[in-house]
């Protein structure tokens, strides 16, 4: 069975390493926070300017001048920095962001993204998507591998403005995990219950199928 | 030296129609209200403004939106914001969109006298436009240049009389790199104290980047998304 | 997480022959003692240093000059060393200089993945060589590289167990850009503290940077020239 | 008669306006901090990192943390602030200096200036000197007329290495101030005591004479 946003979030959670610098995205990839597994330090980047987000504050601990990058009132954890968004974004651009997990509307075999701009529809802007994808050693993506039309968002070629171009490495979806490899998306996982089969049909793009292909673990 | 004004109408003098603005803050956060709603008062029009974000369209930057002030928006992200997005469709706002970490560093390098300097981010994109390429490292990266302002208008928690400011938390965001890249560079801050007050180890902004300052007042610090959870 | 060594044997562990080491400090002030004290008890040599200054004959990076572990020095200035102005004419080290402001930029640009920027430093000079030259605002411009390296050393007067980092005074100086641009960044600081015990608006060195600290000891910070005034 | 360092620098401070933010090099120019004129504000920038230097220390003050550009130990005044080098060379190279001094080897007639390198000699470096001619708004060359010598430092062309090209606008000497304009050293005052003749004599680049020429006023 496809799994649930939660359960996107807590496979994400198994690519974490203890001592590792996380970008979360807005949507399923923040999440992720609440499934980081007992014991394991992990510190997680926001754009604007921290290191060191901390869960939601109670309705008394808020502070208009403590927010994440989706402008959201957050708490910072002990050990936490602030500091500029030139600063912040040396970090990203440099290379010390070990993880980088964001949503798209459509990912390319060869590892485009999509996630900024429908034409037609309002353009919000890419905010700090660009810099992430374009800078991050190590970048994946979270979504559903179907758009609510049943349309699959790993297709042979993004159709959308791009993103980034040749920048991510792995896709995690409610359905499947799958790398980006040269010839397209290597079948890595099956989400509980789902079937190679299912996940054929809802990948547009070349689904490389080697052997026999594991349930995620969550 | 002197750089301490009255107030935010004093602060503002000089600002001319067309004349080009950054502000500092990440959303709401950290943004110079006093200053935004002095500049809403008068009948300066045709301002190409600098700022990450556009405000909402009651407060911020929104309000001089709603006011048609604005010519031209430079920012990264622009959502939250109908009265924005009605005059971007209808052609009366001229709209840049650059990826936020290109935005910082952008303001920081004009403030740094660097006229320009490589980044990865947007290659491969419609930010790309017909800026130059090179490979550095087996990665392309685009041109990108330095980026000043008429003014620059940031707001910070602390500020001294020598115009050496302290941010306060996120809403340090962009004010730090806004401060250093305007050629008039003005600073609101809840406490204005002696200089000499602060610790010179934590100073953020050094005032030699600051010509004037102020003591603002009634901030409202609206949050656009209060999130919490249970005790 | 764990980036707490015991000393300064442990946190240079992995430094070989031939390694590209960036050194923080100015002149003596804010010079990782430690660390550059356990480099020379070692046979590690071929060293290429990046550092503003070379220390003096008898400490700082001068004591790598005088045990030969250096090939290679890159820094803005060199004066106050016999034994570099010896190994300099005699052939055995190889030098290059670079206008400090440019120094201080290429590194930051190193860690902060900008490949390559331009700046007037050196316009017209020696340092201009057969790098490109480009014009912007009627001003000529030199384009200069992005630098980092195996390891950066840097010392600072607190720290804290994630890596946080905050410098005293004027020894801020380098070690501020250095710490952000080492594969490996290795931190001594005179007061190890737990994580938490910092407030996150005076960090100046955010942890991400860093990937080992220790606690370092017998500091003798040597002055270079006293001056003093009568009171 | 020529004036003495002290008098140079007495000179030097008639150059300064309240509110300036001034970077003095090692020499003569850092003795103009001892005649800032009473009542007006001026901080001083030090390149390694710090804005509003003070007197030197007392021997019960020192501190080996605070230091100068010329590694002198030194002490900040209230109002001050500290930064990393990155930021310090960002005001310089970004313009906010308004007022740069530095001594000089030779200055030519076009505003090149010489002042880092005697080839054969030592090479010590030229530590923030280039960045700080590339980029200082305004430009002022402290120095004797002529070396030890008697050979003029005000010249045709340099024949050292050069520190930076087209950069200085004013150089104040022991006999005179003269600003660089097009076509020569336009002679603007005379120390006191000190002839048009023997500043002509004094100066190998060519010297233009407009009407007369006033004494300093020091």
């Amino acid at each position: 069975m496809a799994l649930d946003k939660h359960g996107i979030a807590k496979r994400i959670a198994r690519e974490l390493k203890d001592g590792f610098y996380v970008n979360l995205g807005i949507g399923i990839p923040t999440l992720t926070a609440n499934y980081i597994p007992e014991g394991m330090e992990v510190i997680l980047q926001s754009e604007n300017g921290l290191l060191g987000i901390g869960p939601f504050p109670t309705k008394d601990e808020i502070d208009p001048d403590l927010i994440n990058a989706g402008k959201q009132t957050i708490t910072a954890i002990p050990g936490a920095a602030f500091f500029d968004s030139s600063n912040s974004f040396g970090m990203i651009r440099g290379g010390h962001i070990d993880l980088t997990v964001l949503g798209a509307f459509e990912v390319s075999q060869e590892g485009d993204i999509a996630s900024w701009k429908i034409p037609g529809k309002l353009v919000k802007g890419m905010g700090g998507a660009m810099d992430l994808v374009a800078s991050a050693r190590n970048i994946i993506v979270a979504t559903t591998h179907t758009d609510k039309d049943g349309k699959s968002k790993l297709i042979k070629k993004c159709t959308l403005p791009l993103t980034g171009v040749k920048c991510v490495k792995r896709v995690i979806t409610d359905l499947a995990v799958v790398d980006i490899v040269p010839g397209g998306f290597k079948l890595v996982e099956r989400a509980p219950g789902v079937s190679v089969e299912e996940i054929k049909d809802a990948t547009e793009g070349i689904l490389i199928i080697e052997g026999d292909i594991p349930e995620m673990k969550i | 030296m002197n750089k301490v004004v009255k107030n935010a109408n004093e602060a503002i003098e000089g600002i001319r129609d067309n004349a080009t603005i950054m502000f500092g803050g990440f959303g709401l956060c950290g943004i110079p209200e006093n200053c935004l709603k002095a500049l809403a008062e008068t009948k300066i029009k045709g301002l190409t403004c600098i700022s990450n974000n556009a405000g909402i369209d009651d407060f911020g930057l929104g309000v001089l939106l709603r006011k048609h002030q604005m010519k031209k928006m430079i920012a990264s992200y622009v959502g939250e914001n109908k009265e924005f997005e009605r005059q971007l469709l209808s052609g009366e706002l001229e709209v840049e969109l650059i990826p936020q970490g290109t935005l910082a560093e952008r303001i920081r390098a004009g403030g740094a006298g660097i006229p320009a300097f490589f980044v990865p981010a947007g290659y491969g994109t419609e930010v790309q436009g017909d800026k130059e390429v090179r490979e550095f490292n087996g990665k392309m990266h685009l041109l990108e240049k330095g980026l000043t302002a008429d003014f620059a208008i940031v707001k910070a928690k602390t500020g001294d009389t020598h115009g050496n400011l302290i941010y306060n938390k996120t809403a340090y965001n962009f004010n730090g790199v806004i401060a250093t890249a305007g050629r008039i560079t003005i600073a609101e801050v809840e406490e204005l104290v002696p200089f000499g007050t602060l610790d010179p180890n934590h100073i953020h902004t050094p005032g030699i980047f600051v010509q004037r300052i102020f003591q603002g007042t009634n901030y409202e610090k609206r949050i656009e998304f209060a999130t919490t959870r249970d005790k």
